[in-house]
């Protein structure tokens, strides 16, 4: 079966884009892709701990990721540098996968046969 | 005549400052809230965050040196500046 | 009492900005102040789609700005060449270029982009949400 | 021989990637390789909108798709889900959504976003443009 | 009569803003307000003069940049870090405005009644 | 298996770069066609510009030391590559 990897470079709410590329993400698990996920750079900011954007009257997807390992995503990389950036530390965000830095993310880009990002 | 800069991009901060006079007021909005008070090297400006996209994002945790305001003090703001320009 | 009219560009289904447009605007009401106009350009004008159906759990911002607009009396007003490229027409410009049906919804109106400046000169602040 | 599929979600209104991926998608053709289907998803639906009256002298993004699709028989396939919420519908759609009219294009295709998994797991390539 | 200044800050034809301010500036020149035309940044690109989008299939606005002054439009101005950025001199560009630095351009910002960018 | 990035966002560039490893491969198209090689300091990473990007902003001028190709080419180029990945 062919891999995928999802790669999310972008804060939530401000676009779309979050929740769009989470929903192909469920669909090629769906499928029983392998799958790995990403979040790299401002994408980090997608897994903090307390998100409310219901008082912008905007869904909160954000628990969706928690149940990625239900829906079979075995690897969920963390930017170290994006959680740098962002003055986050491990407290701050889901406890939904490893923390990685940029060789390691690099390596699995490099070795799923296809990578998504939205 | 004073302007407030409204901001909703992070990755237009930079092309933002640099159009900015000493008077002038930064407002941050949507996602550029993500930005923190370090990525700001002009201290004379004065800088307000919209409280709404800074809960609803969760990231109070940076503790933001500046000001949170709710909608009714974004509208006054407007006001009390003599305009606004978006920066998009 | 200060008078405001707003522009908005923002992509309804993909960015922020009409949600904070919404909320600027009743926080500029409910300040007493005045809406001269709203002025929906480039992607804004998506918005007036009245065939627009977001999932039930989202907020329908095309019902939103209807409802604000028919409570308040605020005009809505969208530019009529950015919105004819997006397939947003009213029932004359849907004869005039032989399209099947109109699709605008009625609580939005279709002018030119003189609106927007004619608003401008009548309003103490031009705000705009992209 | 290689086999192609495209995910499209640029904004035919406002960005230069549905102008891409058509030249893309007929250099490949070209080449002599197969398009096993193309996608549209997030903002790229909108361009099945068969109501776009885009100026004389633009080009007709949605008539170019269609043309294309029917000289070299091409899938156009359009995520429902994503296409719902901005307005464009087939005749199914609209009646269960109780809307007046459909609004795609008929050279276009609403299915589920499976289709796009089905299509990577059947083409040796997925080339995105947004 | 208010003023008003444009602001041109993308390159063209990625994006379709560009084309949409012009737009906007030319209805309130024909209601003869004074206006202010500004290239900051990237926004210098789209003065450049041997632009060719046909080959794209899109069309060619930056002919009407050369008719600003008959429709009234007084100053425009260039931004001169934004040339520099692009390796741009006056040579490679439309001869429609004056080069201006950063306190030039803050200044014409602050003294107009409205300020739009898109 | 490598990879070639494309990438039509000249403010994403940064982000596109740390992503990149060794053997990877950078297609600029679009707006991104407007950087020039002193915006890219990985020497070792293989640089392509669409030809048609580059001819209707008219930005020939900066001399890009990296290598103008056309439709046809960039096909051969997602092949040549084991996938892409349009870095948005």
């Amino acid at each position: 079966m062919k891999s995928v990897c999802f790669i999310f470079n972008k804060p939530p709410y401000g676009q779309e884009s979050g929740k769009e590329l989470l929903d192909i993400c469920l669909m090629c698990s769906a499928f029983e892709m392998p799958i790995t996920v990403i979040f790299q750079g401002d994408g980090v900011l997608q897994l903090i701990e307390n998100q409310q954007p219901d008082i912008l009257n905007i869904k909160n997807y954000s628990k969706t990721f928690k149940a990625l390992k239900l829906y079979g995503v075995e690897t969920v990389l963390i930017d170290a540098a994006g959680l740098e950036k962002h003055q986050l530390v491990t407290e701050n965000i889901l406890n939904i996968g490893e923390i990685a830095n940029s060789k390691i993310i690099q390596n699995v880009i490099q070795n799923t046969d296809f990578s998504i990002m939205l | 005549m004073k302007t407030l800069f409204i901001l909703n991009n992070p990755s237009k901060l930079t092309t933002c400052l640099e159009a900015m006079a000493k008077d002038d007021g930064l407002l941050l909005i949507e996602d550029a809230v993500i930005l923190t008070r370090k990525n700001i090297e002009r201290k004379e400006i004065s800088l307000q965050a919209l409280n709404e996209d800074v809960t609803a994002r969760g990231v109070n945790h940076t503790d933001p040196s500046w000001q949170l305001i709710n909608y009714a003090k974004f509208v006054e703001l407007t006001l009390t500046f003599d305009k606004s320009v978006t920066w998009l | 009492m200060a008078t405001f009219s707003l522009l908005i560009t923002a992509n309804p289904y993909s960015n922020q900005g009409q949600y904070s447009a919404l909320k600027f605007t009743k926080a500029v009401l409910e300040a007493g102040h005045i809406i001269k106009r709203i002025f929906f350009y480039a992607d804004g004008v998506l918005v007036a789609n009245r065939l627009n159906c977001p999932p039930a759990d989202e907020l329908n911002l095309t019902k939103s700005w209807a409802k604000l607009a028919i409570e308040k009396d605020i005009e809505l007003t969208v530019c009529v060449t950015a919105a004819l490229k997006r397939g947003i027409v009213n029932q004359a410009e849907a004869e005039r270029n032989a399209l099947t049906s109109e699709s605008i919804d009625p609580a939005f109106e279709l002018s030119g982009l003189g609106q927007l400046t004619e608003a401008m000169l009548a309003s103490d602040r031009l705000v705009t949400f992209g």
